[in-house]
């Protein structure tokens, strides 16, 4: 049983310790630390401990902060994206497609954009799997159709239709210039745009994505660092139940 | 001094196997060529430029020029030809004239005959002399820097990536690294560069994860690192992305503008950005033929097959990778000196004798290529977003790094599975690899792997592996292995990927002056 | 020239990139994950990015978070004892001492408490010294006693006093439970209640004292993490030029 | 196996002036007794407890007998003779019942003669002979369960601190240390308590940087770490200080509550905590016959030296040192499985060839000390408040203790320079030994120190000036050495320090059936 009210710990309950680094464009010297103590109070460090700083060329200070944060983790107030449906093994969502689909339940995936990191998209759907789990190539019941990297939207627009798909499954692991917002973006309104109501489940995943994006980026569903194969499973079940 | 016994004979079928995997590839090599290859030779002739006016963005006139070639009478006979044939029939004085009377329409190509064509031939030829010279020139600018500012003192030499997306940052983040340490320099690309079928244009600043690479971003960067070599002391090395749609237009302008190492892989482009193995294998060789003339060491992608396969599984298919690697920069020129044969320190940690193994596999290469600048990359694939830990992976590898004698090391970051890096990630990393070096640097002296202990077993095995392979590669064919996932698990048909419709299969009276003078060193 | 307003550096200006580490007693979980995100948040970071995080027994959490700050240091708001004496090479020292004191001038140093962390003292008075400079016993008409470790208040005072020091310099090293803070107000206050006006100047020292503390210990000055021995000796002259 | 090829005519000579150097202040420490000996022996001999009436705080009420002995009738004949008599005389039948009596002022000692004074020593025996056996019970126990829960898999053994200050907390941050895969606790003490002239009593809540040592809070953390042992299944050996002004009385409370290890060195109170030489060695004597007979490990400080004097200047002290700690040891009745010899990782890391510096050192005590549990402590003076370099640098620091085969690894904090560790660093630094366990633990089959290499020659050096050092201070006597500042360059006149009022030499009638017992190895 956890408490409400939370503070950082670091050697004993409630000290509130924590560890910050950073760099600013300030010449290393007292003013630069002192520079950094301002902005570690800033941050509600008091008392701060500017235990490290050292010159980055001519212009920049990095520093190493340690101290005690005075801000209280309110646990009720936490806002995760829980997992409203059951986990299922593969035997069980393949049943569950089986009986109430009456065909397999199609997936189209891939990397959208300029985005070849495929190995995320692949631990999802390819039989090798991750963490131990298969992926959804292995699902009997599921068919799975992985575009790979850099699939432009209206490529994967045209395939979802003529695969016609349930879902789609997009990934999006750089974040420059949020490359991963504007892409999945653009890719939910062109899915609205060409297919409307008619339009497939869409999900989007990737190492720096927060479930809680979903509506922002105008998907159903959003997956974080370290989602394994049978969550994404479970969760197309438990979709597709809801549709039905 | 051999730490591995390697047996010779094995070594030795390692590499006429390789050889012969690799000769089919070359015939076909031969026997093409493609709108990169003709692109990057009008380059060499001198046309510069782009058209600004074309709705699409800034298309290169060396694009518009050969897609026009292409159009009107193909390109099995080469550009030069037709379109030195056109400078003369229209009595214009240079390729970018020509190039603009093209976009406006005004140029009928056709593949000329006879006088016509020797003439054009000869045209061409003397242009693209003055582009070799260029070549020729900086090559040997650069030999007298060095002489004159000195290589770094130690090997390995300390390469680091800078990867803002704006050139201009880049040279304040390069400049900032190389004083801090850095010996080489790397700016990544523009995410999808590497699929773009043309060059782009000027000094940019708005790349994803990466800065374009352009002519002008070149000679910025290189000129730029120019100055601080002589601050610091020591000549900093630039570096750039050859492979990719481009790879043989890219490998000419790292010559023309003094870049001193480029990314260069045989099989990267096929396996990473899904280009077609054929263009790939084409373009490669011109490059890679570019490379040599202008001495730029080359770095080839090994590394990468690990970020997807296994490190321990597919340890193997980096040493095939290696000598496929080695064959087809030979055959197009290169000595083993230039060889910035590619390996990765990407075994799972957790592992039992993870660290070992690596010091295995990193002996291996090294014992394999005696010659060759190895380039030792870090572990990426196994970071995480604990940097703590990362941070000390990063020094087992500077430290395997330097027990096994690595040539070039990629410098590791410990937010490698966060962002791109900061600078104070950079000056971290460096002041790692330098407590490495200054602490250890030396260790190598006392590192002798137990006879026939783990280590040495480890290395006999994976080079009895990648034997086994290469057996079955020449088997097989090589096409046939890359379409069936043996590197990197990806699986590449040769009939597939980007970039298909630029090969042309090569007419009888095909002519193309830089290729022979690639290969004859003739400079004029 | 910087700039008057600047904020964290990571890749390029303005982005206020920071990291942060710490542990929550909370289970590990996208709950946990959650808190984390929260209390990043209430430090000012938004976008956060809760890169890592691992169990530490059932209990705690440990968490990796990259973000950007949105607080905006102001340089001209940085509070920082500026050094307002010049720094004098030995000679220059001496020769004022001589002429201004025509006596040596008496430094009587030590750790008080139970702290044994002599080497931070010994750095400042052995001749020795600290960073390539001379500690102030090599200086000529510095006469320097160095009570050691794990002097008591009242010793020192006492020994101040038939020593007739010009100046006492103490060491705290030791922090936990503030245990630096309290020995020091100790030591002020007993040399103010025994001596009062006659009192000699007081300095304290340690690497996790801030110069500003000063006032807050009862002590003239206060030195920190990196403090040269030459800075010492600058900072004696400077104050008795003002008692003279 | 040998990799230095140290040569056993220059070690046997080390060895010899270590002896002849020790010899006088043996000859010291028998002819003295101290008020912690004397109240070490009533502590075997049963007395517990503390006057909580007394103004100034609990006062143990060993210490109120001993005080009021020496007041009445001096302790040169040891406190066995008159407490016994006055227990005899008095017919009170405990000593802490003795003891409320003397506080009262009820008692008068006076120094028996003739058959009181054999019956008051026979009494003294078999009181004190209870106690040993409660020692040897608790050396039998630990036996059994390490037979049956089973020693840590690996070498060396990770040693982690514990320091909240709360026994209690204390206990959660062992047990989940444990857990992690530390295999040895030990409990900080509280800044100070070294200096307290007695050992304070009960379950404590309240210290400074660190925990009281307490009979009681020894037993709290005994019982709890017993209770993990089974559920990590391994035995996990508690640790604790015995060094300071109550070494003896520490040791026997070790002793008594199965403590495993102990902080002891010959040197280390009159060093770092300016206590009296005289009184520390013959404190020490004591102590280590104690911690010999309950089959405790000591671990000694040689690490010390290096925080304050220059980790390569002295390095050749901290042998001397080591030597030293032996020879007493030896004559104290401690085998070589129980000499934790202490060394530190605290060469200044910037050096060259720092890493190769500390293998060297490493490798010397190593093959100097074969049959010794040595102890490896973590860089702490040049760490800074970059934890990240930190972390790197305990990350060699792992490493140099698997390459040289170190027993006890005491595990290093990232935040060394910054706070007493807190949770996660603890966490942190355990999976950086885990790593370096797992990936390069048996690298040390790989590491051959070059023959005359850089790092046989450094070890030839040490151990060379280590041989100097010990002419001198057998020509110029160890207490003098002392006196001059030779260790850690803190200087220690041996008629100087604290505790040394506390120092009685012992007359021809003294008595002690303790020390007997523990040179003879009796039980009753
Ligand atoms: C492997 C790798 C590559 C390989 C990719 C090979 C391939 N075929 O995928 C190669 C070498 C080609 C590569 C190239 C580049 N990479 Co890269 N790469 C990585 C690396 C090392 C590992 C990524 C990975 O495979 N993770 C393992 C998988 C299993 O995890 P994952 O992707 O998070 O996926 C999991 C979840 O996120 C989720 N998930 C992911 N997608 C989806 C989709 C759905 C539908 C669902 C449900 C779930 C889901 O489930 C997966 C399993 O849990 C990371 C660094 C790191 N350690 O993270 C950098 C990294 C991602 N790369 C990066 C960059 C910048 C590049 C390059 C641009 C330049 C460069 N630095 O080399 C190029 C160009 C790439 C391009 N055009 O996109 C950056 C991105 C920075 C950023 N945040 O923007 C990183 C973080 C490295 C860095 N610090 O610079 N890279
Ligand atoms: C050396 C050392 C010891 C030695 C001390 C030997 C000696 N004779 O001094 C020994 C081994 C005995 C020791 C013991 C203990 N130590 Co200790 N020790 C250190 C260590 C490694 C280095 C300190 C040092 O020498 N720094 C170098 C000097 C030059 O720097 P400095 O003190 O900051 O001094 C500079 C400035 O601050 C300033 N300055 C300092 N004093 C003064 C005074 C004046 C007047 C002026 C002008 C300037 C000035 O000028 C100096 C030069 O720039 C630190 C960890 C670290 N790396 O910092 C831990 C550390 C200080 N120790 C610590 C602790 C807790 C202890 C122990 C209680 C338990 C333990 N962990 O071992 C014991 C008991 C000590 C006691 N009773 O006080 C903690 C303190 C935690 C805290 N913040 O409260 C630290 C931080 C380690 C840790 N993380 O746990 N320690
Ligand atoms: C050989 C080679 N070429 C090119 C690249 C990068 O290519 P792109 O610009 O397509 O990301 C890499 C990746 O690091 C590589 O290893
Ligand atoms: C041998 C020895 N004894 C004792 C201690 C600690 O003693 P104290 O409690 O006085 O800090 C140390 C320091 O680590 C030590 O090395």
């Amino acid at each position: 049983m956890t408490k409400r009210h939370v503070r950082p710990y670091g050697d004993a309950t409630g000290d509130g310790m924590v560890q910050v680094s950073f760099t600013l464009p300030v010449p290393h010297g007292p003013r630069a630390d002192g520079a950094a103590q301002q902005l570690a109070n800033k941050m509600g460090i008091d008392p701060a401990m500017v235990v490290h700083s050292h010159a980055i060329g001519d212009g920049f200070t990095f520093f190493v902060v340690y101290g005690s944060v005075n801000h209280i983790v309110d646990l009720d107030e936490v806002k995760v994206v829980e997992r409203e449906y059951p986990l299922l093994s593969p035997a069980e969502v393949n049943s569950y497609v089986k009986k109430s689909l009456r065909r397999k339940l199609i997936v189209v995936g891939g990397c959208i954009g300029t985005d070849a990191h495929t190995v995320g998209i692949d631990a999802i759907l390819n039989i090798k799997g991750f963490a131990g789990e298969k992926g959804l190539e292995y699902y009997r019941e599921l068919r799975v159709v992985n575009l790979g990297a850099q699939v432009t939207v209206p490529e994967i627009v045209k395939r979802a239709r003529t695969e016609k798909a349930d879902a789609v499954l997009v990934s999006q692991v750089v974040t420059q210039r949020d490359a991963h917002i504007l892409n999945t973006q653009e890719m939910s309104a062109a899915f609205r745009e060409a297919m409307g109501e008619r339009r497939p489940l869409m999900i989007a995943g990737g190492p720096r994505f927060d479930p809680l994006m979903a509506p922002e980026l105008g998907v159903d569903r959003v997956f974080g660092r370290g989602t394994t194969p049978g969550e994404v499973a479970s969760y197309l079940v438990h979709a597709i139940k809801e549709k039905v | 001094m051999s730490l591995l016994d390697l047996d010779p004979k094995v070594v030795a079928t390692a590499r006429r196997l390789a050889a012969k995997a690799a000769e089919p590839v070359v015939d076909i090599a031969k026997a093409h060529t493609t709108v990169a290859v003709e692109r990057a030779t009008l380059r060499l002739a001198g046309i510069t430029g782009a058209d600004t006016t074309h709705r699409a963005g800034d298309i290169p006139w060396v694009n518009r020029v050969v897609d026009t070639v292409r159009e009107h009478c193909g390109l099995e006979h080469g550009a030069v030809l037709p379109v030195f044939d056109a400078l003369a029939r229209n009595d214009i004085g240079t390729l970018t004239e020509l190039a603009e009377a093209t976009a406006a329409g005004q140029i009928q190509y056709t593949v000329p005959t006879g006088a016509a064509a020797r003439r054009a031939a000869k045209a061409g030829r003397v242009a693209i002399a003055r582009g070799l010279r260029q070549v020729d020139r900086n090559r040997a600018q650069r030999d007298k820097l060095i002489t004159k500012i000195g290589d770094p003192p130690q090997r390995p030499w300390i390469y680091l990536i800078v990867a803002t997306g704006d050139i201009d940052e880049d040279v304040v983040q390069a400049a900032s690294a190389a004083r801090a340490g850095a010996d080489i320099i790397a700016v990544i690309r523009s995410t999808g560069q590497s699929l773009l079928d043309y060059v782009p244009e000027g000094a940019t600043h708005h790349g994803f994860a990466g800065t374009y690479a352009t002519q002008e971003n070149f000679r910025i960067m290189r000129a730029a690192m120019d100055e601080v070599s002589k601050e610091v002391g020591r000549y900093i090395r630039v570096t750039n992305y050859a492979s990719g749609l481009c790879m043989p237009e890219i490998a000419v302008l790292g010559g023309l503008e003094r870049l001193d190492m480029m990314l260069n892989d045989c099989m990267y482009g096929i396996l990473f950005r899904d280009i077609n193995p054929i263009r790939t294998f084409v373009d490669q060789r011109f490059s890679r033929a570019m490379h040599a003339r202008a001495g730029i060491i080359i770095n080839t992608g090994e590394d990468n097959y690990l970020t997807t396969a296994d490190a321990v599984e597919a340890a193997h298919t980096v040493t095939v990778s290696q000598l496929l690697n080695e064959h087809f920069a030979h055959e197009a020129g290169l000595p083993n000196e230039l060889l910035g044969l590619g390996h990765a320190f990407e075994i799972n940690p957790d592992l039992p004798e993870s660290f070992r193994m690596e010091l295995a596999h990193a002996l291996l290469a090294r014992e394999l290529f005696p010659e060759a600048p190895l380039k030792w990359m870090p572990p990426t694939k196994h970071m995480t977003g604990d940097v703590f830990r990362g941070h000390l992976l990063d020094g087992f590898f500077n430290l395997a790094g330097v027990l096994t004698g690595q040539s070039i090391l990629l410098v590791g970051m410990m937010t490698e599975a966060v962002v791109t890096p900061w600078l104070s990630d950079r000056d971290l990393a460096v002041a790692n690899v330098r407590y490495v070096l200054n602490a250890a640097g030396n260790l190598s002296e006392d590192f002798v792997p137990a006879r026939d202990g783990y280590i040495v077993k480890r290395a006999h095995q994976v080079l009895g592996e990648a034997v086994d392979l290469l057996d079955r590669i020449v088997d097989d064919g090589l096409l046939n292995a890359i379409g069936d996932g043996t590197f990197g698990l990806m699986k590449r048909p040769q009939d597939k990927g980007k970039g298909t419709d630029g090969v042309v299969s090569k007419a009888d009276g095909y002519v193309n002056p830089a290729i022979e003078m690639l290969e004859t060193g003739a400079t004029k």
